[in-house]
């Protein structure tokens, strides 16, 4: 097994892997009994430990897909494992903003009673979704490894460079509207003692589940990888074995 | 300078065909045009509705049109497969990004004035602010044609290239919209004042892209 | 006790609409992170029964 | 230092291996005959060595520049006619002509003549859109010519051309050494080409399976 084809040492996840499912199970305990429901919103508070975290989440990854792409397409650094990563991350990265976007739903049909409400940061994550969708799509088409690697490394550029942009945008064009929303997660919810303890828990559940598919996802795009290699063997063999026959 | 000398070379081809095929001007107006009517249709004209939500219909408008432009710019690369005629000349990627995105601006820009002077008679929308109107646009209008190009190449010769286009273009260009929108009511409206933030931050996006390309063009023109 | 009994047996506890949503938010994140990981074990373990049936050859 | 240096070159087009080891070697001036059965992978053996493809593996030099790391810089020096004319549609013969010799920063090369060469002085502002297939091939041809290349590599050049345009073809070839021209020519048209070609490559399933010196 050379280096290229574990992300981390197996120790490392199995140890990762158990840190989750304890994140997980705390955050189930704190997150659905532990924590008192907030004196103004009551039990849909419960939302926010999910929605917060996966919010970060979903930008962190975006993040890792930035840097492992400009590792990619930067020549001496250039290696298969970044290109590998950056598909990763991103799929996880659609993930948590797709997760986002629904519980920030759910979360504010009982508070502010709609579906959804044009609220800056639900605005962004919304066009982040679309954007790294695309991003996806475009990874999906097959090609030679080191110039798909190369399409695929500048287009999550392209999109993770507009992701400031976008903030930027849409949080002056909300606030434009509605001076301090009070519709804005954080304002309404003054969280202190348990509350804040379960909402860190939160964040590092997530972080280490994060953590552990990514590795898994890796491994995986190394197998088809490897598979795809064989397929190939096999094609030159079958190219070159029936030359001196019959000539196709 | 070479460069700006094998971009005005590259410009000048685009142009050219434009001229002699005459798609911006004889389909792709028209189209923006029948999009604006059938915003009409779709919002009902004498609510006076029509006439504040105006900048924000012409740059959706903007928008599908330069997706148009956009596809058709590399279609006629791939027509007798003219883009290995182009790469064989050695031409250096940065110099076919600018000379193509020049091009497509310049069909934009062009679209945009037309287009514009129809918005204004069909939504009876009365133009004051040109100053504001007259920095937005061609910021705007950079912007997408940077990013059009940039996206362009990399759907080129892709199978399914006309649908990923617009699902890789229209998110980058959320901003683009945000920004020309609001700077065409701080415009209109006469309140200049708001709209100077957002054209600034239209020559930010449009700058950054077209920096972005210059350097990034090249890997995706070599790609097959 | 059946899944359904026990999802039933929640909502009904609570009587606020809250509730409901909370669950719902908290099932549908566990469904997705925990479907992702599934789908992605599996397609390895499948992924490397072949490899290894390939080495074998 | 030969103009080519290939060993054990492999090279994908999507997943299939369309060239499965390729070993070559061109000389300056070598008038080189690419024969073979269709599908053997020799229009991807030229638009390789035009650095239009990137190689998968093996060891691959055009001009003595590596094309794992530059497929780009060669270009200058050579020129493939391929099965398409690579012209646009709207732009009369001579626009397309104009556009490819300054875009390639060429001298020492006068369009006029190369249209006399190619036979098409009297096409010179029609459509490209307006030609036939065999003025295509011809202008197909001239577009390569335009660019003076020291390399001309050429993919099955006499389909679709009538007895004018053949006897174009030959005169280039033939006074190509003359001109310090190489030429790799991939082609059906055996006996035409032997008449020519001082070395001829059989291409057989992506590799290259005899390559004789001299054997007219």
């Amino acid at each position: 097994m050379n280096p290229r084809d574990q992300l981390l040492d197996p120790r490392l996840r199995r140890v990762i892997g158990v840190g989750a499912v304890i994140g997980v199970v705390a955050l189930c305990l704190f997150g659905l009994w532990g924590a008192p429901p907030d004196d103004r919103q009551g039990e849909a508070m419960r939302l926010l430990y999910l929605h917060v975290p996966s919010a970060w989440l979903a930008y962190f990854a975006f993040l890792v897909t930035a840097i492992a792409s400009a590792l990619f397409l930067w020549p001496r650094t250039r290696s298969i494992v970044w290109d590998r990563v950056a598909g990763a991350s991103a799929e996880l990265g659609v993930i948590f903003t797709g997760l986002t976007l629904v519980v920030g739903s759910l979360w504010g049909r009982p508070i502010w009673g709609v579906w959804w409400a044009w609220d800056a940061r639900l605005v962004t994550t919304a066009v982040l979704f679309f954007l790294y969708l695309g991003y996806l799509a475009l990874r999906r088409i097959p090609g030679d490894a080191i110039s798909t690697g190369k399409r695929n490394a500048i287009a999550a550029l392209i999109a993770f460079v507009d992701v400031p942009i976008v903030h930027f945008s849409v949080e002056w064009w909300r606030t434009l509207h509605q001076k301090a929303t009070v519709f804005n997660p954080e304002l309404s919810a003054r969280i202190e003692g348990v509350q804040a303890l379960t909402l860190w828990i939160a964040v590092l559940a997530f972080t280490l589940v994060y953590v552990y598919l990514l590795d898994r996802r890796y491994r995986l795009a190394v197998i088809d990888d490897v598979l795809a290699e064989q397929a190939l063997e096999q094609a030159i063999k079958i190219r070159t074995g029936d030359n001196p026959g019959v000539g196709r | 300078m070479r460069l700006w000398r094998e971009a005005s070379l590259v410009a000048a081809k685009d142009l050219r065909i434009e001229a002699r095929s005459r798609i911006a001007l004889g389909q792709i107006l028209p189209f923006g045009i029948i999009v604006a009517i059938l915003f009409a249709f779709a919002l009902d004209p004498d609510s006076g509705l029509l006439t504040r939500v105006a900048p924000g219909l012409f740059w959706v408008t903007v928008l599908l049109a330069a997706l148009l432009a956009v596809g058709r710019s590399f279609a006629v690369e791939e027509k007798s497969n003219a883009r290995d005629g182009l790469r064989l000349t050695g031409l250096d990627g940065s110099a076919v990004f600018l000379g193509k995105m020049a091009a497509i601006a310049a069909e934009l820009f062009f679209l945009e004035i037309l287009l514009g002077i129809a918005v204004v008679i069909l939504y009876g929308v009365e133009v004051n602010g040109v100053v504001v109107l007259l920095a937005a646009a061609p910021a705007a209008t950079l912007g997408i044609a940077s990013t059009g190009t940039l996206y362009g190449v990399l759907a080129a010769g892709l199978r399914s290239r006309e649908t990923l286009l617009p699902l890789l273009l229209l998110p980058v260009l959320a901003p683009v919209l945000l920004g020309a929108t609001r700077a065409f009511e701080g415009g209109l409206e006469g309140a200049p004042s708001d709209a100077w933030p957002w054209v600034g931050l239209l020559w930010i996006f449009a700058t950054f892209y077209t920096a972005f390309g210059v350097l990034a063009f090249g890997t995706l023109w070599e790609n097959d | 006790m059946t899944t359904s009994a026990l999802f039933a047996a929640v909502v009904r506890a609570s009587q606020s609409d809250a509730w409901t949503y909370v669950i719902t938010g908290w099932l549908l994140t566990g469904a997705v992170v925990a479907g992702y990981w599934l789908r992605t074990r599996a397609r390895i373990r499948v992924g490397e029964t072949r490899l290894s049936a390939e080495r074998d050859q | 230092m030969p103009l080519v240096e290939f060993h054990s070159v492999v090279c994908l087009l999507g997943t299939f291996p369309a060239l499965a080891g390729v070993d070559l070697q061109v000389e300056p001036r070598d008038i080189v005959l690419l024969e073979g059965p269709n599908g053997a992978g020799k229009t991807t053996l030229l638009r390789l060595i035009a650095g239009l493809i990137p190689p998968h593996s093996g060891e691959a030099q055009v001009f003595g520049l590596d094309l794992f790391k530059d497929r780009r810089s060669a270009r200058r020096r050579l020129a493939l006619v391929g099965h398409e004319s690579y012209c646009y549609d709207d732009l009369t013969v001579m626009e397309n002509l104009q556009f490819t010799f300054k875009a390639s920063g060429v001298t020492g090369m006068e369009i006029n003549s190369v249209l006399e060469r190619t036979g098409l002085d009297g096409l010179a502002g029609v459509r490209h859109a307006h030609l036939s297939a065999g003025q295509r091939r011809r202008l197909a041809l001239a577009n390569a010519m335009v660019r003076n290349p020291e390399l001309l590599l050429l993919d099955e050049p006499h389909a679709g051309l009538d007895e004018e345009g053949r006897a174009c073809l030959h005169e280039i070839i033939a006074s190509a050494p003359s001109e310090g021209r190489t030429v790799v020519l991939a082609s059906h048209e055996l006996e035409l080409s032997r008449q020519l070609a001082n070395r001829e490559v059989r291409v057989e399933s992506g590799t290259i399976v005899k390559s004789g010196r001299g054997e007219l």
